[in-house]
């Protein structure tokens, strides 16, 4: 099974990467663009049973590993 | 005061900070490797600068979860001190000994240089040598130095009198409220993202970060 | 594999001139398969083989009292006293800085340190020399910007402390950006690690990252038997993993602390290939290897892009028969791969099986010894008239001309540059960047070395000899300026397109300046390394020898600075 | 119109990050993970007349800044 995992900063957290990757964009000419934000994505081969165990056991990996939950968040996709 | 310098795959600064200790202790520190499942009994645990698994993930992820950090975190619990510094800031968040989080720098820049700090508490095992009238001056060297922690652990942080060293009117990276080191609730753990240890030799600019070594040997002999 | 029919575009898009053809044919005996072409092209590279300047390299002067080993291994040692050495080297990472920045800058530091580390010196300072093309050239601030942090985020990974270099901006740096990284090391004189194997049936180690399909370069012909014929199987880019990098030191001078190592070598410049030959021919061995024992990290890689991937942070040693049980446990323990991929033999010859079969064999001292050597044709630069100084105008202001100066490109503060790198981990470095050299002591000694990269291209451009001494020269007074007795240099010469003849007189001249410099001084060139062909459209790069210079401070508190700490001084100008 | 961009290394190209995030997966007890590798994700907000003109200017931020193509690959998710 193939899953991905985003992870991203929780509002409220200042994401200075975002915001020099917007205001780069600006300075290349791309003004219809407003907030960027920067975060990560995984992408994981996952030997399960099925997918709600594996949707699980990718929860606790994001909570344990993946991701740092005083400042972000993550998303669980089962690709198929 | 028996000490202990944990060495990480991908720790850089282990070797300096031994010297430093060396120097003040007057003693060896043992070095103990990462993972080691157990750990003797210590005054004084550090957990070194350096690149611990090359900063894959964030900086100081994987190196929470090695096998010596249980007992580090024990050691802890049970009052021990624990020194913090740079990388070992990030790990020690990472494995909750102290709150909050260091993310990247605000320029987006690895940043090296000498910053002015105000010494902001000499009420902790690691600072009681300080005059906090004095700023001082320490390294710095690190990508990911920008504390964050949410509004109501940064007030509770200043509340308890938890800020240990705030950058004054120099802060290279960012952190929220000019956060420069923090220490915990007991006063025994302390992070930092400077370097003591490259400022406890006059030959190398300053020797600000000695007072440091000093009061860790004079508080827990 | 063996189906693929060595025509002569084959043999052109290797790289191969005819008549080089025929001197492989000759070697082997036969008609190489494309594996055996393959690693013939990588040797018989200037890269690797130096055919364009070997004969003008010779000439340099590399000996002294205080010289344990020359050019010929991969750094030079110096004594240092007391049983210390130190080991530098400095080397180009040119075109891939220009195609990727911050992977080719890293992956050029990542290669100079495994070069010194290989030797059993734990690397205690990096240097880089810089050159970019015109400030307000498009590509100009992203080249720069990349460098500087593919350099940075390298070599403080590693936790080497980036203690100083030069960085310059010319237009002739437009097309073809120049990074020569340069590292120093030390160790103990007795406790040094050479690449000539020895001992008949010892085994052949490989240590670090897996190999893959990295820097795999042209014959599209032998892919496409075995692939889909996607352009992404094959980077062009290496992409470098300072933390293995850390790991692979750790381990390596873990067990250098033991007696295991016979003969040890990292993998650079076409990996597998030059590593093995080299050492096989400088032990005078024959060397077989096992391609299916070859850590991969791709599947179904073939012996041709097995010996010729670039993939970085691996080394390859000969061990002492017995003692893979014991190198190997230390490996592991650092986290780092380790395998048995072969052993020496009598045979002389360079063997290579895979699947149970023979899939290169050639001969090891033809394969070294008759790489071409040439002399190719080349022109003096005109010396150019002298100039009278009192034919310069007077500035209207003295004032403004001095800002004018201050604030122009090749003298403005670098502090933006020199403040992305650790130049203070390791606890040692006694002089930061800001001085005439950079000074980093011998750990728990009172001695320290300075170490300084200079050169003026433009001055080569006008008179290659005048250049070439004033390059050394430069090393010598930044190096005695911070108090240091100067001990000698490595180099790291770049120039244009050799085949053109008033470039390959750049290159002769500058080298015959370094020469004379070299001897007047006492002052020896230990190692270097030459990067030709920088041109793009037919538009060289200014001559560029970069010349690293080391000396040492017996008494390190006797180390001098630049800065002014009080008024009403006396100032004095020595010379004319 | 909010838009997702997914920048990944080609294959081929060497993840020690993914890498690394494999091994400490499996040393936390995570047998059933095989390969991971590790991308970026950029979460725009970007003023558009539509899908396709929205499309093709993040093709473009894509090619000129937000992926080193020499390296990387990157596809578009118009989330709006
Ligand atoms: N410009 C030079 N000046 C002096 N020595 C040189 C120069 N270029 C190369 N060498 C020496 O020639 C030998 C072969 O160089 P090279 O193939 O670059 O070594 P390596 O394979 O270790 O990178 C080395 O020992 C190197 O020091």
């Amino acid at each position: 099974m193939q899953a991905r995992i985003f992870v991203t900063l929780k509002n409220g957290v200042l994401d200075p990467q975002g915001k020099a990757v917007a205001t780069a964009l600006h300075s290349l000419g791309y003004e219809g663009v407003g907030a960027v934000r920067q975060g990560k994505m995984f992408e994981i081969d996952i030997a399960a049973a099925d997918r709600e165990s594996a949707r699980a056991e990718l929860g606790e990996m994001c909570e344990r590993l993946l991701a740092n939950t005083v400042i972000e968040n993550y998303e669980i996709e089962i690709v198929d | 005061m028996k000490a202990a310098v944990i060495v990480f795959p991908g720790s850089n600064c282990d070797r300096d900070v031994q010297v430093a200790l060396r120097q003040s202790m007057g003693a060896e520190p043992d070095m103990v490797w990462h993972g080691d499942h157990s750990l003797g009994r210590y005054d004084l645990v550090v957990l070194p600068g350096g690149f611990s698994y090359g900063d894959y993930l964030r900086c100081g992820a994987i190196s929470a979860h090695s096998p010596i950090m249980k007992e580090v975190v024990r050691h802890a619990e049970r009052g021990g001190a624990v020194l913090a510094i740079c990388n070992g800031f990030q790990i020690a968040c990472e494995s909750h000994l102290l709150p909050g989080a260091l993310m990247h720098n605000a320029s987006g820049r690895f940043v090296c240089r000498p910053v002015r700090m105000r010494v902001e508490t000499a009420d902790t095992p690691f600072t009681a040598r300080y005059d906090t009238a004095r700023p001082i001056e320490i390294p710095v060297a690190h990508h990911d130095g920008n504390y964050f922690a949410d509004e109501a652990t940064l007030d509770r942080l200043e509340g308890e009198g938890r800020v240990v060293f705030r950058y004054d009117g120099d802060n290279p990276n960012g952190s929220l409220r000019d956060i420069a080191g923090i220490v915990s609730e007991n006063r025994r753990v302390l992070g930092l993202m400077p370097h003591p240890e490259r400022a406890a030799d006059p030959a190398l600019g300053g020797t600000d970060g000695r007072a440091m070594f000093e009061s860790l040997v004079e508080a827990l002999s | 594999m063996t189906g693929i029919e060595i025509t002569p575009e084959i043999v052109a898009e290797h790289g191969l001139t005819p008549e080089e053809y025929e001197r492989v044919v000759a070697a082997l005996g036969r008609t190489p398969n494309i594996t055996e072409l393959g690693i013939f092209s990588v040797m018989w590279s200037e890269h690797c083989s130096y055919k364009s300047s070997k004969v003008w390299l010779k000439t340099l002067p590399t000996e002294a009292p205080w010289v344990i080993c020359g050019p010929g291994e991969n750094a030079g040692i110096i004594d240092i006293g007391d049983g210390d050495a130190a080991i530098f080297k400095m080397e180009s990472h040119n075109h891939p800085s220009f195609i990727e920045p911050y992977q080719g800058a890293a992956t050029g530091v990542g290669g100079i340190m495994r070069d010194v580390f290989t030797m059993g010196a734990r690397p205690v300072a990096n240097m880089n020399a810089l050159r970019f093309g015109s400030p307000d050239h498009p590509k100009t601030r992203r080249l720069l910007a990349g460098v500087v942090a593919g350099i940075g985020g390298y070599g403080n990974c590693m936790g080497v402390p980036t203690v100083g270099g030069e960085v310059n901006f010319h237009p002739a740096y437009d097309g073809n950006i120049l990074v020569n990284a340069m590292c120093v090391g030390t160790a103990r004189a007795d406790r040094i690690f050479y690449s000539a194997a020895a001992g008949i049936g010892n085994p052949v180690v490989y240590v670090g990252s897996r190999t893959g399909r990295d820097g795999i370069h042209g014959a599209t012909m032998a892919s496409a038997e075995f692939d889909d014929a996607s352009e992404e199987k094959r980077p062009t880019v290496q992409v470098g993993d300072p933390f293995m990098e850390k790991l692979l030191l750790e381990a390596c001078l873990e067990l250098m602390a033991t007696d295991a190592i016979v003969a040890i070598q990292d993998m650079g410049a076409a990996g597998l290939t030059c590593s093995s030959v080299e050492m096989a021919d400088k032990g005078g061995v024959g060397l077989e290897l096992d391609l299916d024992a070859v850590p991969q990290r791709e599947a179904g890689m073939n012996p041709y892009e097995i010996m010729l991937s670039e993939s970085q942070e691996r080394m390859l040693m000969v061990l002492k028969p017995g003692r893979e049980a014991e190198a190997r446990a230390i490996f592991e323990k650092w986290g780092v791969e380790f395998a048995v991929v072969g052993h020496l033999t009598d045979t002389g010859r360079f063997t290579l099986k895979m699947g149970g079969e023979t899939v290169g064999d050639i001969p090891v001292r033809p394969l070294v010894d008759d790489a071409p050597s040439y002399e190719r044709p080349w022109t003096p630069t005109a010396r150019p008239r002298p100039l009278d100084p009192a034919s310069a105008p007077q500035p209207n202001s003295y004032e403004d001309a001095l800002r004018r100066l201050m604030g122009c490109f090749d003298v403005a503060s670098r502090r933006w540059i020199f403040e992305q790198y650790d130049h203070s981990v390791m606890a040692d470095t006694v002089q930061k960047p800001g001085g005439d050299a950079a000074v980093v002591r011998v750990h728990g000694t009172k001695k320290a070395l300075a170490i300084s990269t200079d050169v003026t291209p433009r001055y080569c451009l006008a008179d290659p000899v005048e250049g070439g001494r004033q390059a050394v020269a430069e090393t010598w007074r930044n190096i005695t300026a911070v108090g240091a007795t100067p001990l000698a240099i490595t180099d790291c010469l770049n120039f244009g397109n050799p085949e053109r003849p008033e470039i390959m007189g750049q290159l002769a001249g500058c080298i015959e300046g370094m020469g004379e410099a070299c001897r007047a001084l006492d002052y020896p060139v230990i190692s270097g390394n030459v990067s030709l062909y920088n041109e793009t459209n037919g538009k060289g790069i200014l001559p560029t020898p970069a010349i690293g210079g080391v000396g040492l401070l017996a008494d390190s508190s006797k180390m001098v600075r630049i800065a002014v700490t009080e008024a009403g001084l006396t100032l004095i100008l020595i010379g004319d």
